[in-house]
């Protein structure tokens, strides 16, 4: 019984340092407090003969020592972790992209290949996986202790979180953001495969295409096409090469068209106002689910532009 | 200490000579000035207001503080608020090589804040 | 067991007893329409013990249903409205108003020598619009309760939630105008009404904690007034300011929550330390250590807790930058409170120490308070907060402060100011042991949290994988010690109204004007308008008594 | 115990002291207050920053003329309350009591124009949340949250003028009962600071949200 879950990612070993260091100056800070209190109650307890002349310490030196020591270590351990936390945070640029939405009580994740999973990750170990990840409902949470990763899966907006994997195995997987009745419920396994294993069972499970497929059947069958295909007679600007690019926005603005950009253009009516065309892009709120979304955003990523 | 009626005039004309000018510059288009020269306007009016016919001008120091301490509490409220918002775009948690060409990768581009 | 009773029929005095402020009056309204500063504090005691009851079941309801991991004792529904009574009931009913409403009300006047309140019509209106909150949170309980947590966030509160939310809400929005109307009556007596020589560094360390507590109170209660009441809006019009559905953003409401939340922590804990400064000196029978610099921390305290909310969104997708901002300003505002615990420590030193009850409660916060400060500091720093955020190592960090701190503190000034409210002493070998068990029940239920937090377990689950059972089940086995340790207090207290020793005016030899009246204090405090012109805890007087050892 | 005038309270010592904690008292009040409306107008700058193009044409369907004549009407009540807190200092009932009316009377002309704003609004078909409300220009959805926190601010000020309206009454009538006399006059002035931080709130309410961008 360990006081720390396994490590299992890259991070994992960086996170550890930092919190075993934070315990033991808790420790040390414990003791600097506890035995001179516990020491003083036994030494001058009331009718124990100890001198007592008043002593004549300047308090003020006393008081900057006290206030300016902690203070020091307080900006060290705070650099530390912010360095820590700004690898957390920022991911390398090659990595495995894993769509995931959060739906009250469950985890659906799709991967690049097609492969659709509830509640289980299958990851290749040594190889850096981001997780895009958006909720259909309320806030949950991604939380893999034995990676040390934690990123809130919020409504409405794409948040990222990125792990790479050292060791083979199966790794809890929680919702830590609290969620509502079965919260306790929301969670999962992450399972760590060597490369040859996932790609077999990649290949044994993917059955439908990929994403990018299925998002351009979606693309003809929810109408997208009518008015941003080649033959359209619609003025509607075109998709081709635009993901990743800035889109010149009327008035003089522009905006890149990344996963949120088409994301609320799709869902909300004339969110942004594109130069040179008629704000008539009508909402497609309710009929397209968070799935396809993802999906019509990996065909969207399919057409070029910033792969 | 009682401040002559005229004294009361005068400020009052002052704040109405304020109002105007905020209803002119309204109709100028400075873009993104707009909201900040309208601040001021505002904040020169309460200013008056509070110098003059709240009394803070000859009351002690403490109510001064406490006149104060209300307006620079919100300013906190706003200011680390708006910080998170902000610089939610600077760090690249996307692919670096994606957010480098345009720093504010998120809805609208804030114009005329 | 009604407010009348509580004065009991004194045996036929050899000497007539001067009339004090329990016995000048027995009828109910006398208690229910009065203006006396001394008895509004009792008011809100019995308040807020009734309060602390309730969420003491859904506490222990949750500890036993922990014991294994399937649950089961409860459906999960029930659980989630047991830790969000436990949670609403406990911050706003109980610790918010616990040492200002009580301890501050009662004390206050007396310690700067003035007859009352700035404003007692205002002090009793702010008893009653806190019955009015306590109401509107039953009602929201016995109706069906509310399954959100004592954060209310939204997405889930304002649309996903099908239980009681705007209720509870209409609750905390009408308490809070309660803990306004007391801070704003604190500032306005410690600044207006001292008595002529009590200037600021004269005052006892007591005074400054809860005049730093009353400018939060003030300051930070309006935002979360207007929040729960957007929220409110929110749920039922959809106006869709935090609905991201709807253009909204569900972060601004974490924003708006926080910004009061996390200085209602410091309205918790400061009035302890206040406690603790005045304890200390007393059982030491020494001046306390730095009091220019315990006073400034207690006013850095409150300043610098505002700044420093976002250490509670470092996960919530709240930008890196930010999160930079607040981890830099939450370290900085641990530091007064480091300052306080060093001062508390030093002021020890050649004092002379007797282990009355009130002095252990003492030990035992400065103890539980430095373990749950320090780990302030792992949620503080942004790297190990990754991994500790929303799970039971945040859940040990702040029981140490509240229960550790906060209720220790309460114990501990309950205990010293008995003799003082009420005119009789409890019984000291009993207290002592209550003392003794609350402090080992706290550390068994706590203590392994911590290790849960660092296995990863998350909060509010109330099913969860079996190698954490072992942690759940000592946690349990250390609530029912700590069960015991707050129930026996209750006892012994009320058996010291009828027949507890009868106290004088100054049963601990202390320094400071609430002595100096008899006790039970007269309905006006003081005959003459006290001078004063001793700096406080001057315990030289009494240093032959110090020095000869006896 | 010094002989005190029956005017002053039972734990005050002297009037001076008794005054002076009442102005504490309500400067700490309207401190509460700022922070009260200060979570409105956080929800303003957030919305406002996430969607300035649709919030700058919400604006522009809001009335500004009624807007600037309410500004205009409570900075000419802030006049007569400052007047009526004058003439109280000195002691003069009848001038106190008129000026009180005064103000009484321009703060329900401020509730008549918000009245009539209202229903302008509602016959506009831009009041959120009710049948049919329909806004070109921009998305509609951001537009009905500006018409939300419009609603939202500017309610919550006309209740604080409301009450404002009503305490001044009560006042005047205080003041025709002589019940103020040149030392006793601390519940004026303390309503008097109440309603300038009143019409302080509309002097920040009225560009952000009547004026936003250029009309």
């Amino acid at each position: 019984m360990n006081l720390l879950p396994g490590q299992a990612s890259s991070v994992a070993p960086e996170v550890d340092y930092l919190l075993l260091f934070l315990t033991g100056l808790s420790l040390f800070f414990m003791a600097l407090i506890f035995l001179p209190l516990a020491f003083f109650a036994f030494k001058y307890r009331r009718g124990a003969n100890a001198d007592r002349t008043p002593p004549r310490v300047t308090e003020w030196k006393l008081e900057v020592t006290w206030t300016v020591i902690p203070l020091f270590l307080m900006m060290g351990i705070f650099t530390w972790g912010a360095s820590v936390y700004f690898n957390i945070e920022r991911p390398p640029a090659d990595a495995i992209e894993i769509n995931v939405v959060g739906k009250q009580w469950m985890w659906k994740v799709q991967h690049q290949e097609g492969v659709r999973e509830i509640n289980e990750i299958h990851v290749p170990v040594g190889r850096t996986v981001r997780l895009v990840m958006t909720s259909q409902d309320v806030i949950h949470s991604l939380f893999i202790p034995a990676f040390r990763i934690k990123q809130d899966v919020v409504p409405g907006k794409y948040t990222t979180e990125w792990f790479n994997a050292t060791k083979p195995g199966n790794y809890h997987l929680f919702c830590s953001q609290f969620c509502g009745t079965d919260h306790a419920r929301m969670i999962g396994r992450v399972i760590v495969l060597g490369e040859s294993a996932y790609e077999s069972w990649l290949a044994s499970n993917s059955s439908g295409g990929t994403l990018a497929v299925a998002g351009a059947k979606l693309f003809t069958e929810l109408g997208c096409s009518g008015c941003h295909g080649e033959n359209s007679k619609v003025r509607a600007p075109p998709l081709e090469g635009v993901y990743g690019k800035p889109v010149p926005l009327d008035g003089g603005a522009f905006q890149i068209a990344d996963d949120k950009y088409i994301r609320d253009c799709i869902l909300q009516e004339n969110h942004v106002h594109v130069a040179g065309y008629e704000p008539v892009m009508p909402t497609f709120k309710g009929h397209v689910s968070e799935e396809e979304l993802m999906d019509l955003i990996a065909y969207i990523k399919s057409l070029g532009g910033g792969k | 200490m009682i401040l002559p009626t005229r004294f009361y005039i005068k400020v009052c004309a002052a704040l109405f000579a304020l109002l105007a000018l905020t209803w002119g510059l309204a109709y100028v288009d400075l873009g993104s000035l707009n909201l900040g020269i309208a601040m001021g306007i505002s904040i020169a009016k309460a200013v008056l207001i509070m110098l003059f016919f709240m009394h803070v001008r000859d009351s002690g120091r403490l109510v001064q503080l406490v006149a104060c301490a209300g307006f620079f509490w919100l300013l906190i409220l706003l200011g680390l608020a708006m910080s998170d918002y902000q610089s939610r775009g600077w760090v690249p948690t996307r692919r670096p090589d994606l957010s480098q060409s345009h720093p504010a990768s998120k809805g609208e581009v804030p114009r005329g804040l | 067991m009604n407010a009348v009773e509580l004065a009991p029929p004194a045996p036929v005095p050899l000497v007539e007893e001067p009339e004090n402020y329990l016995s000048v009056s027995h009828t109910v309204a006398s208690w229910l329409l009065t203006t006396d500063h001394k008895r509004i504090g009792i008011l809100y005691l019995y308040s807020i013990l009734f309060f602390f009851v309730i969420a003491s079941f859904a506490a222990a309801t949750m500890r036993l249903e922990l014991l294994n991991p399937q649950g089961g004792l409860v459906l999960s529904e029930t659980y989630n409205k047991l830790f969000t009574i436990h949670g609403v009931l406990m911050v706003w009913f109980f610790l918010i108003p616990s040492i200002p409403a009580v301890l501050g009300n009662f004390i206050i006047p007396m310690m700067i020598g003035a007859r009352d309140v700035a404003f007692p019509k205002l002090n009793l209106m702010s008893w009653y619009i806190f019955i009015g909150g306590g109401l509107f949170a039953l009602y929201s309980i016995v109706s069906g309760g509310v399954d959100t947590g004592w954060t209310f966030y939204t997405p889930f509160s304002s649309t996903y939630s099908n239980t009681h939310v705007i209720a509870m809400a209409a609750g905390v929005f009408v308490a809070g105008f309660s803990t306004i109307i007391t801070g704003l009556n604190f500032i306005v007596t410690i600044h207006k009404m001292r008595a002529p020589g009590m200037t600021w560094f004269r005052l006892p360390l007591f005074i400054w904690s809860l005049y730093s507590t009353s400018v939060i109170m003030v300051l930070a209660t309006p935002v979360l007034a207007i929040t729960l009441a957007l929220l409110s809006l929110e749920r039922f019009w959809g106006i869709g300011i935090f609905d991201p559905k709807l253009g909204g953003d569900p972060v601004l409401f974490q924003h708006l929550f926080w910004f009061y939340s996390h200085p209602a922590v410091y309205i918790m804990i400061l009035p302890g330390m206040g406690v603790i400064s005045e304890i200390i000196p007393c059982f030491a029978r020494k001046k306390i250590f730095g009091y220019h610099f315990v006073a400034f921390s207690s006013v850095a305290i409150a300043v610098l807790g505002f700044l420093v909310w976002g250490h509670h969104m470092f996960v919530s997708s709240q930008s890196v930058y930010a999160g930079l901002i607040f981890s830099l300003l939450s370290f900085i505002v641990s530091v007064p409170s480091a300052i306080k615990v060093f001062n508390w420590t030093a002021t020890l030193y050649k004092g002379s120490i007797s282990f009355d009850t009130p002095m252990l409660y003492a030990f035992g916060f400065i103890g539980l308070f430095t373990i749950g400060g320090l780990t302030g500091l792992f949620l503080a720093c942004l790297g190990a907060d990754v991994h500790l955020h929303d799970t039971y190592f945040v859940v040990a960090h702040f029981h140490y402060i509240m229960v550790g701190g906060m209720v220790m503190a309460f114990m501990g000034g309950l205990h010293y100011w008995w003799p003082k409210i009420t005119g009789r002493m409890y019984p000291e070998l009993m207290g002592r042991l209550a003392a003794l068990i609350t402090f080992i029940g706290f550390n068994f239920t706590f203590f392994p949290q911590f290790l849960l937090g660092y296995l990863g377990m998350p909060r509010r689950y109330h099913t969860y994988p079996p190698e954490f059972q072992i942690f759940h089940v000592l946690s349990t086995a250390g609530a029912s010690i700590l069960g015991v340790g707050y129930a026996l207090p209750v006892i012994y207290f009320l058996y010291s109204l009828r027949n507890g020793k009868r106290a004088g005016a100054n049963p601990w030899n202390a320094t400071g004007l609430e002595w100096q009246t008899p006790s039970p204090p007269p309905k006006d405090n003081f005959a003459r308008v006290p001078v004063v012109k001793r700096e406080p805890y001057d315990y030289s007087p009494f240093e032959k008594e110090r020095t000869q050892n006896v | 115990m010094s002989e005190k005038s029956a005017a002053v309270a039972h734990q005050f010592e002297t009037i001076e002291q008794q005054r002076e904690a009442a102005t504490l008292g309500m400067w700490v009040f309207l401190a509460t207050e700022v922070l009260f409306f200060g979570g409105l107008f956080m929800g303003y700058t957030y919305t406002r920053w996430s969607y300035p193009y649709t919030f700058e044409q919400a604006s522009h369907h809001l009335d500004a003329t009624i807007g600037g004549i309410n500004t205009a009407v409570l900075l000419l009540s802030s006049l007569m309350m400052a007047l009526a807190v004058k003439s109280a200092q000195l002691g003069k009932r009848k001038p106190l009591v008129t000026y009180l009316l005064l103000t009484a009377l321009l703060g329900m002309v401020f509730l008549g124009f918000k009245a009539l704003e209202y229903h302008e609004d509602y016959v506009d078909h831009i009041v959120p949340g009710i049948r049919g409300f329909n806004f070109e220009g921009g998305s509609p959805r951001h537009a009905e949250l500006f018409f939300w926190i419009y609603f939202a601010m500017t309610g919550l000020h006309a209740i604080h003028v409301t009450a404002g309206i009503i305490v001044i009454t009560v006042m005047a009538v205080l003041a025709w009962r002589r019940s103020f006399s040149s030392e006793h006059f601390m519940s004026v002035e303390v309503t008097g600071l109440y309603w300038h931080f009143v019409d302080i709130v509309w002097v920040f309410l009225f560009p952000l949200l009547y004026l936003a961008g250029h009309r």
